[in-house]
């Protein structure tokens, strides 16, 4: 039943609409790709500085980065309209940034200071900007997934045009949410994409001792009478195309889309792995594999200024330093709040 | 006023919030077209059509995950979870998510939903879809709990939990489907979190929850034909938010208190009352504070065992009985 | 994505090695024959009596009959080997009797006697005799079959030969438990054949209507690496081809199988359910391939003697008269077992 | 005797009780060549091969599905769940499933199974990952519910739930993995079902679990030290068998009850003792019972925050100064 992996080929395995759609698209405008270079770089040294307030111990709890994944985040968060909805996991500090959330908001939400994006209450796990269209990260694999049905159904039925995106990783597949998730949706014909970030390991196990085909995500589609999309998550382009032609389909009406995405992130699962169980050369093929100096040579090779990109390289390292900063000056959040926000009159009141 | 049943009031709440807002919406298995395995929701797809009505596939957590997400972009979704033994199945989409993440996200939103469902024992169904499980709701910060134990305030209580802003599980209980009473026709709403003081007396205060009602009652009764002990019977109605005045203002005044459950004996709601009392009114108490429940045990399926370990009337005297002495 | 039905067709859509099996199976011998049928009737003669004795009002609470699906239960009960497990659903009361179990013992719990195979404390849904190999009836949907995992889990541990066999229907395929099972079960290779039971409802609903594959066990196979297998359910011959055909594959190490079986009850849901939402032509054209009648001309047609076959009806009728003369004459259980058996030692005691 | 951890106390009672019996298995996610999230399990897949030890799925329905399916029919495995919030994703298989199949089947087959997980806060986890929940456990008849709060306990109550023939859940309290004390090296099996007294006193009795014992010694150090109180202190280890005899006989000697529990304010395990003692020992008590125990509310992940809602020494000592009074 196994089918060949087809590792950077941007194709999808059948030919439905989406992957019509991808095989069709060109280039993306020169503007759309400036834009996507400078949001993966945004993630990129967002998460690289999250690393080193770690490492000084300025960051507690846990914390998952997604480092050598960022252009799937950018990608979705490019061809994605201002109101759309996005719901993503514990490993979303990029999908929530991607949307529009403030850099200073994520960095003080992982260090616990007043300017966190949630004040603390939240953490690392849990970045939230509704305001943003980013409506949640969520810690426990796989709930999301209904709850990005259910954001798509209220759109389908306020008619509004909205789409929720919903990105998950590989060993999700394997527990139920997901199976009654991409159901539901189809049955439901929901404006909806689920975006499967494969990066080939559930925390420490490879996906493939855990799950029962090579594709979690493209070998699974047509369990929901969708089509099989696999693509080369590290490919910006690429991804900027499936975004949109799952998109536009399920703006269309025509319903959800299942989108795997290969790719590989570069440190642990979490901040307590060093990820040793992996292969050393594995690492150093997905190191060559980097989405983002890669694709800075494409762009210099389309022609593309060195000094446009450079210039984008020093902002976005300033936009993170100021980010950082004022995170660091900001206090703690005051204890009160610990208490306040359970229900929606402020109150964590049960009793009279 | 009109007759209904119990059952048939779930229709009339649910109708009542769907003329009025366009946002509530309702889906759950089997609940349109069919209207529902226990009939409480005929007639609802007919009146608002096929979008607002919707039926699911077996997926309790697709439904209870629609639910949120919609809840959380603009809409009022009620769900339909058929039998609340199945909780179980989805019970990370209440207890984890819907529970918690207005809290986590400092209010960034809200969670406008209800999740209905036929709770309880009394009907030959087995320990697997006869369970009182309000007590694992109550458990679980930022879930409202409501139970009514009677048609009125299945229409009222329904209603309110629809306009209510916060998650509402409520709690139908499957042995009352079948009773009737007065419903008022026009709009009806009930408050959330005021208990109802169903009877007046000086010697015990006898607090119940849902099918418990209508046993405090006869219990009460038959206290003050048989016994001359006069009870305070309330019915607590709603278990989150908790109205711990009514309670304490009746204990300060009888001096003793008898909690009456449906559910298993460990951790109920009886000994969350108990143990509030027994802290912040331990000095008005003139006797040990009573909780009968049933024993901490699943429930069997043939009537005559079923029977035996529910709490009845004749259980409910004994024990105020007790206190007596 | 959709594939055509393929009803009557005892092939599978995609050919492996159960399907192959099933073609190449000639057709069993005359005492197998003889014993398929008697089980058929036997199963139909039971709730047919179950059916008289809820009008009568000596069965309290709900069931749920599966007249019109005997030939699955029947073709599993005489493939299985005695000591393998079965595991099913509130729909059990024939998976149950086919391993052995006292016909006695089944209508007595459905009437809540002390005679009851759980002497009343489970019910009618919740049907078991450990000692036939009958490890339960289960009544939350989908539950059982990681359940069923587990079982083949142990026989594969102790390198036992057995085989575990989980029953369902098709609407338990949109469930989150059943994904779940099927992906574990393929991932560790266990001993274990899922017998998807198409009878096209879920309850009240067409399952169309809530499935996004037309073949729900068939159509989904392929996630879990397994080959996809549609048979007719109504053929006891065919059943226990295929029947035959995943046991020995699971015996032999070969790992899991989902066999979709299309069939149809003929009465509603569940006691409650007069089953009025069938268009009366659907009911009709399921009558005529009602599996008993049909198999009882084939049988005929084969040779077999009248004779023989008046004599296993007849038979089979004293057994179900005298099994409800014992229960109606058994008394309730003693109300102490309400509180005895919860722990090992027998009790319910939780404190000293 | 050696001076373990918390941590290693898990593998050291596994690997025990796996030398003495082939029939002990080992499932869950990422423990076995990885070792565990907690490496709480290293080194069990290197000696006891990889048919004992396996990694799973993520699909905490099949891991418990497996561990019961397994367990009736001849295998006695330990399953984990990484961290206790996620029973929410697979309570069917414990609430409905395992805990009362023994009891419908009247006794036709046992449960000889454990879940051990990684429960409650402390470490910045935020609130999906920081809950205790052996509440819910406790609330379900059918189930056994074991939390030790040091490492010698660890070790022996797990070799004791692993030999039970019913299912235990068994609660490690993840702030405390790094905890180090005594713990015996040859076989270490302790009862279940037994609290344990860890200090004598006259003046009231403090009830705690898990990470809350360590706590409520130290309140009891200051409490002594500081203010002349003398208190006993009982860890119970076990909610179900629930040891209310060494409740009862210390209560009724000291007159004075005072419960510390991590979980959120309602029906939790505080309660239920809170009751118990209100209805039987009630004309032991000089004065009012006492629960210590989180708000209502999910836990907060910033580290300020967090501390401020644990019951912390400081709290407990508050709270029992005011009984003294
Ligand atoms: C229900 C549940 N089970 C287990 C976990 C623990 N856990 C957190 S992340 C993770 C691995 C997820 O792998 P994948 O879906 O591939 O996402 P990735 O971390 O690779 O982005 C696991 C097992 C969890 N959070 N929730
Ligand atoms: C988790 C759960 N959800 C819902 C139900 C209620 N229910 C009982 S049977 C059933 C339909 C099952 O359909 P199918 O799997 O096709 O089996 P069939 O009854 O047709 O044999 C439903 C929804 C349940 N028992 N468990
Ligand atoms: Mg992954
Ligand atoms: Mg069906």
């Amino acid at each position: 039943m196994k089918r060949e992996t087809e590792l950077n080929n941007a194709t999808a395995k059948a030919k439905g609409q989406v992957a019509a759609a991808i095989e069709n698209a060109g280039v993306p405008e020169p503007d759309t790709r400036l834009a996507l270079y400078r949001s993966m770089l945004a993630c990129r040294m967002m998460e690289q500085r999250a690393y080193d307030l770690f490492m000084q111990n300025l960051i507690k709890g846990t914390s998952h980065l997604a480092l050598g994944q960022e252009a799937i985040a950018a990608a979705f968060g490019e061809a994605m309209r201002k109101d759309d909805y996005t719901f993503c996991t514990y490993r979303g500090h990029n999908h929530t940034l991607v949307r529009g959330a403030s850099m200073t908001g994520i960095l003080g939400e992982l260090m616990g200071r007043d300017c966190g994006l949630l004040r603390g209450k939240g953490g690392s796990m849990h970045l939230m900007s509704v305001e943003h269209g980013a409506m949640g990260s969520y810690a426990i694999v796989g709930a999301h997934m209904p709850i990005a049905a259910g954001a798509a159904w209220s759109a389908q039925y306020r008619d509004s045009g909205q789409v929720a995106v919903c990105f998950f990783g590989d060993g999700t597949t394997n527990i139920g949410a997901f199976h009654e998730a991409l159901n539901f949706s189809a049955v439901w014909s929901l404006p909806v994409v689920y975006v499967c970030e494969n990066n080939l390991y559930m925390e420490y196990t490879p996906i493939g001792e855990v799950t029962a085909v090579e594709n979690p995500g493209a070998d699974r589609a047509p369990a929901y009478g969708l089509e099989s999309i696999l693509i080369d998550g590290n490919d910006v382009d690429i991804v900027y195309a499936a975004a949109s032609a799952a998109l536009d389909k399920a703006r269309s009406g025509a319903g959800p889309s299942l989108v795997e995405v290969q790719t590989y992130r570069h440190g642990g699962h979490s901040r307590a792995d060093p990820g040793k169980y992996r292969p050393d050369e594995e690492v150093a093929a997905w190191m060559e594999r980097d989405p983002i100096p890669n694709y800075r040579q494409r762009l210099l090779d389309a022609g593309i200024d060195e000094a446009t990109l450079d210039t984008i390289e020093t902002e976005q390292a300033a936009r993170v330093d100021k980010a950082e900063e004022t995170a660091r000056n900001s206090a703690p959040p005051p204890l009160e709040i610990a208490q306040t926000d359970l229900w929606a009159d402020g109150s964590s009141t049960w009793r009279n | 006023m009109a007759q209904l049943s119990y059952r048939e009031a779930v229709a009339a709440g649910i109708a009542q919030e769907m003329r009025r807002d366009e946002t509530v919406v309702f889906l759950g298995e089997d609940v349109a077209a069919p209207g529902g395995v226990f009939k409480t929701t005929e007639g609802l797809q007919a009146e608002f059509g096929p979008m607002r009505v919707r039926d699911t596939p077996i997926a309790e957590q697709a439904i209870l995950g629609a639910a949120m997400g919609a809840a959380m972009t603009g809409l009022k979704p009620i769900a339909e979870i058929m039998f609340s033994d199945f909780f179980a199945v989805c019970w990370d989409l209440v207890a984890n998510q819907m529970a918690k993440t207005r809290f986590m996200s400092n209010g960034q939103c809200s969670f406008p939903l209800v999740i209905r469902s036929a709770n309880g024992g009394g009907v030959r169904f087995g320990a697997q879809h006869s369970q009182s499980v309000e007590n694992w709701a109550m458990a679980v910060p930022g879930i409202k709990v409501v139970a009514p134990s009677c048609a009125a305030d299945v229409k009222g209580l329904l209603a309110a939990a629809i306009r209510d802003p916060d998650p509402v599980l409520f709690f139908e209980q499957k042995s009352l489907y079948g009773s009737k009473d007065e419903v008022p026709e026009g709009e009806h709403v009930e408050p959330l979190g005021k208990a109802k003081i169903l009877r007046e007396g000086d010697d015990v205060t006898i607090v119940a929850l849902a099918a418990m009602v209508p046993r405090a009652m006869k219990a009460a009764a038959t206290l003050a034909s048989d016994h001359g002990v006069t009870a305070t019977v309330i019915d607590l109605r709603s278990l989150v938010p908790l109205d711990v005045s009514a309670i304490f203002d009746s204990v300060s005044k009888t001096g003793r208190l008898v909690t009456v459950e449906e559910n298993p004996r460990l951790c109920g709601w009886g000994a969350e009352v108990s143990s509030l009392v027994a802290e912040e009114l331990f000095w008005d108490l003139d006797s040990p504070i009573v909780r009968v429940t049933t024993p901490h045990i699943p429930l069997p399926a043939a009537d005559a065992l079923e029977d035996s370990v529910l709490p009845s009337p004749e259980k409910i005297v004994q024990n105020v009985l007790k206190l007596a002495d």
